[in-house]
């Protein structure tokens, strides 16, 4: 499932952005240092691969719907786990900026998410441990299917962890994780079954394609210190900004050093304001459409504004669409010259 | 048998691909479809079996209406072969793939074995039955591909270019047993001479549309039409 | 599923007409970061105050009224608001229901506003990407890439990714459609025929990228696709950056 | 040019594909290698370029052994046209594909910048140079791989399958251009009257082996030793 923007404040989707960063350039490093040249178009069709073997939707056995393959642990398996994090993470940067799958700042959430775990948690610790070298189809399979939906839990575990550290929903963690889990549960166990039934395909028919390039088997130490730090600076900077759901305010508030920004000293938002004064449609920013008793004090939104933000809302609106649309006919009109 | 009226089909990004195209194709004729590389060829064949629904206009096959309701029905009826026969082959050995088809219909499981024994001994596959299609030549795979479709016993064959990367015995092979089955032919190929030995009927295609529709022998002896579309005579003409 | 092939066709289709984003975006590695700080900004807005979110909306109208091009695509794509999205702001709706304000009558809830700001940013952060993306050809996002020291490998990646993609498409949707003309119903479209289906596939890639090697061997590849060096962030770049950094920033402390 | 000497070639299961074929290719002539499906011609192929290098026996183009030492020079001196061109054309824009390979060598921009312009526009390829390969149509695409090796300005070329799927307005198209071509040039096809339109020798290959090699227009005329290959005449003389 991909995390969607407008669920992630900055600072949490920020965080997950440099872990995931980080890993990028590990892994490119890595593979850099390889000087395997083969395997580079490999990697490229492979992506193409995960993108057009989604295309590719089956029945699911007793319910009536569809499902279609993720790949990440089928990736991994063919690839290693560094290749394979390159190859995931560049999938989900296609799905990010052309179909807007998540958007670009959960974009960083979505490489950790989807790509890091079945790569580098879900592979080594799991499947080769179960699979080993020459699987037998029993250890495949079993291989398989638990790297698979593990891969997933944990994907789907950091989705509700990096939601809720963002402060933009009000479901309680243990709802949302009640909710999430056994969906992902069913996804990760179809999941693993397509990827079993695939391996066990290549397995009978080009069983070379099975055998794990030495080099890149398995993460050394220093790779699972790092992985554990990327976690860390993930979770803990999340953990932290989620005291502080509203990041630009917290950083303003950080240099202002006042909780309220008041208007009173910053001559940005006077200057703003005075203009604001002369231009707005409602010279009264404060009009007051709803009784004040109505309005909870603890409550962060104040009708007021609210109402002439919207007017106002629309009016930004109105001259944007209209900005756009003379200086596009501005800009066109020579070429039809 | 196939009756085709006012199609018209553009892709999503505005290429208009068949253009208010009319065609009846009589039962058990053989027609052959010819034009220039990206004349509308393939997008017409995806219109026969269903792949594609009509945007506008209408097809029908032995009287039934090709769209969403009646989709077994066409797929029953029309088998395709497809320009490219990895698209076709997709389990694990050659006899799998052949039987795929008469599985899901439901038949018996003896009548199945026989069938598929059969089909494949006619075409001398019988002992690659085992053998991963991705392991076959290119002219096994061709008629593996084959096989696949003349195992569901068709009542309209479609084929898209069948005789690429056929060596010349192989091809003259292919025509001979097209040439055989009295069922309803339909044939999209730039090879005019194969044209020239399997179908009764040409027809030309040039920009979605069909310019020009008659006798094999008659329109692919004219060098004027055929070279207005971007054709040329039959090799063995020139 | 069918969908998700025009939309790569379409896609790409957009690319070849609209030769930049937009002049007021400068180049396209101005406009990529104009875009991450439109998005950040749009995103560090409370989670009440939907007034300010919408005014957000004035950046991908400004940029879709300008270039004309990929509205329509854009449009079409923002109308499959992810489900996840959708049932957090519910989530929001039904929890909150505190009231916050009325007008003319109706009272709004806290969580019917906290959700409306939720599918709001979720369109016009999705619109403002979209509507700057869709219009750079994307040989052209790569170099933007390189000059903002992505890896050449994630690079190289990214390209051979976004040029195979349709051509792997289109094969997977030939098989899936020979196996549905064999298939009558849903008979042979379980799981394991499936599995066999995604194999082939897969050995099919894999050959393909054998040939493909070759075909790179031969002229002259030794790891490297970009070996043209991407150009610097430009002053020219910072100056656009910059100046659209005011103009959000107005917008936040406006609303 | 290209001298094989005994050379012998089993792919890991065991078949042998190649078996003590010896071969000498002058400088400068176009030779045509025929046969039946399976009879070893495309991994004969992957030989020349060094795709597979030699388990048994010698290759050497140019006076230079085909083995991992030589590979760079190897790559240099032979262009290979493969017979599906989207496995050949890799980057994003058609421009950015064809200067590929000068980049690679390492020339200096303002040539390379010529050069791909020449070849471009001698290919009648320049106005769609900003178009991303996956856009082009199926002879624009052969044409456009075409342009990726001779813009590497190879010594010798080798073709597999040139004019499967072209229609025959573009097949006619590459006749020409692979007529006015100077180098050595190699083809395997199917295609006996692209064969006899292009190449002044031909060698007949049959499981592996050189069974017969002459002047094109001897050895295609001659419907015994054709025959008794899998192949037929070319069908201009039928
Ligand atoms: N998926 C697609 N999206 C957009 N346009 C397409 C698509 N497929 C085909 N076209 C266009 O539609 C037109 C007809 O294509 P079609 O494949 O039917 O041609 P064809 O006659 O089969 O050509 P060929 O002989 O090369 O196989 C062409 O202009 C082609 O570029
Ligand atoms: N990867 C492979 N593994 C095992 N056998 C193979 C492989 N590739 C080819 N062969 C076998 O090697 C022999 C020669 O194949 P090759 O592809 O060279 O034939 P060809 O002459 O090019 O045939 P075609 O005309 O069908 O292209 C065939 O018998 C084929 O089945
Ligand atoms: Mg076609
Ligand atoms: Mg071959």
């Amino acid at each position: 499932m991909h995390m969607a923007d407008a669920l992630l404040s900055p600072v949490t989707g920020g965080a997950f952005w440099i872990a995931s960063g980080a890993l990028i350039g590990y892994s490119a490093k890595k593979i850099t240092e390889e000087h395997d040249v083969m395997k580079t178009p490999l990697m490229g069709v492979l992506g193409a691969f995960v993108f057009a073997a989604q295309m590719i939707n089956f029945s699911i056995p007793g319910t009536g719907s569809s499902g279609h393959l993720g790949g990440g642990l089928l990736l991994t398996v063919l690839l290693g786990p560094y290749r394979a994090f390159i190859t995931l993470a560049s999938v989900l940067i296609i799905q990010c900026l052309f179909f807007a799958d998540g958007g670009l700042l959960a974009l960083g959430c979505n490489i950790f998410n989807l790509a890091f775990f079945p790569a580098f948690i879900a592979y080594p610790f799991i499947y080769r441990i179960i699979a080993g070298n020459a699987p037998t189809p029993g250890k495949l399979a079993a291989g398989s299917m638990m790297a698979a939906t593990a891969g997933l839990l944990m994907g789907a575990f950091f989705v509700v962890f990096e939601t809720l550290v963002s402060g933009i929903t009000e479901l309680p963690f243990s709802t949302f994780v009640l909710f999430m889990l056994p969906v992902h549960l069913a996804i990760g166990i179809i999941e693993g079954l397509v990827t079993w039934g695939v391996l066990a395909f290549v397995a009978r028919t080009d069983p070379a394609l099975l055998v794990p390039a030495k080099s890149s088997v398995r993460p050394r130490f220093t790779f699972a210190l790092f992985a554990v730090l990327a976690l860390l600076v993930g979770s803990v900077v999340s953990w932290f900004a989620s005291s502080q759901p509203d990041g630009l305010e917290w950083s303003i508030k950080k240099v202002t050093g006042s909780a309220e920004f008041s208007p009173a000293g910053n001559p940005v938002h006077e200057a703003l304001a005075a203009f604001q004064q002369k231009m707005a449609f409602l010279p009264d920013y404060g009009f007051k459409s709803a009784p004040e008793s109505l309005a909870n004090p603890e409550s962060p939104v104040n009708a007021g504004t609210s109402l002439s933000g919207i007017v106002g809302t629309l009016s930004v609106l109105a001259v944007a669409g209209t900005a756009g649309l003379l200086l596009g006919r501005k800009r066109n009109e020579p070429k039809h010259l | 048998m196939i009756a085709i009226e006012g199609l018209s089909f553009s892709y999503p990004d505005g290429t208009k691909a068949i253009d208010q195209m009319s065609l009846a194709i009589a039962e058990g004729s053989s027609v052959g479809i010819v034009g220039a590389n990206g004349a509308g060829k393939s997008t017409l064949v995806n219109h026969l079996n269903g792949f594609f629904l009509p945007m506008e206009g209408s097809v029908s096959i032995g009287g039934i209406r090709v769209n969403k309701k009646n989709l077994d029905q066409i797929h029953k009826m029309v088998g395709l072969l497809f320009q490219n026969p990895d698209d076709q082959l997709f389990m694990a050995r050659l006899y799998d793939d052949v039987a795929f088809g008469p599985e899901n219909l439901g038949m018996k499981a003896a009548d199945i074995a026989t069938l598929v024994e059969n089909v494949l001994r006619e075409l001398n596959l019988w002992e690659l039955r085992d053998k991963p299609p991705a392991h076959l030549s290119q002219g096994q795979k061709r008629f593996a591909s084959f096989a696949t479709v003349l195992v569901m016993n068709p009542e309209v064959i479609v084929m898209d270019e069948p005789t690429a990367d056929l060596d010349p015995k192989n091809r003259r092979k292919l025509i001979n047993l097209i040439n055989g089955l009295g069922i309803t032919k339909v044939t999209v190929s730039h090879d005019l001479d194969f044209v020239w030995d399997t179908c009764q009927r040409v027809c030309i295609m040039n920009k979605g549309r069909i310019v020009e529709e008659g006798p094999a022998r008659d329109i692919l002896s004219n060098r004027e039409l055929l070279e207005a579309n971007s054709l040329e005579l039959p090799l063995r003409l020139q | 599923m069918q969908s998700r092939v025009s939309s790569i066709g379409s896609a790409l289709a957009g690319q070849e007409t609209a030769a930049q984003a937009s002049p007021f975006l400068g180049s396209d590695r101005s406009a990529l970061l104009v875009t991450a700080l439109f998005i950040l900004s749009l995103l560090s807005i409370s989670k009440f105050n939907l007034p300010g979110v919408i005014a957000f909306g004035a950046f991908p109208l400004f940029l879709m009224s300008v270039a004309k091009g990929p509205a329509g695509m854009v449009t079409k794509r923002l109308l499959q608001i992810s489900p996840f999205v959708l049932v957090m702001a519910s989530g929001n709706l039904l929890l909150d229901r505190s009231p916050v304000m009325q007008i003319s009558g109706v009272t709004l809830s806290g969580g019917m506003i906290s959700g409306a700001v939720i599918v709001a940013k979720s369109i016009i952060s999705l619109a403002g990407l979209l509507s700057v993306t869709l219009c750079i050809p994307f040989y052209r996002i790569c170099r933007a890439l390189e000059a903002f020291h992505v890896p050449e490998v994630l690079v190289t990646q990214l390209m051979l990714l976004y040029r195979y993609s349709s051509v792997l498409q289109e094969e997977a949707l030939s098989m899936q459609k020979a196996r549905d003309l064999r298939s009558f119903g849903r008979r042979g479209r379980e799981f394991s025929n499936t599995a066999s289906l995604v194999g082939s596939l897969l050995l099919r890639t894999v050959n393909r990228a054998e040939r493909l090697y070759r075909a790179m061997a031969a002229r002259g590849f030794h790891g490297q696709m970009s070996t043209r060096h991407g150009e610097k962030i430009s002053p020219g770049d910072w100056k656009t950056i910059a100046l659209w950094s005011l103009l959000f920033l107005a917008l936040r402390l406006i609303f």
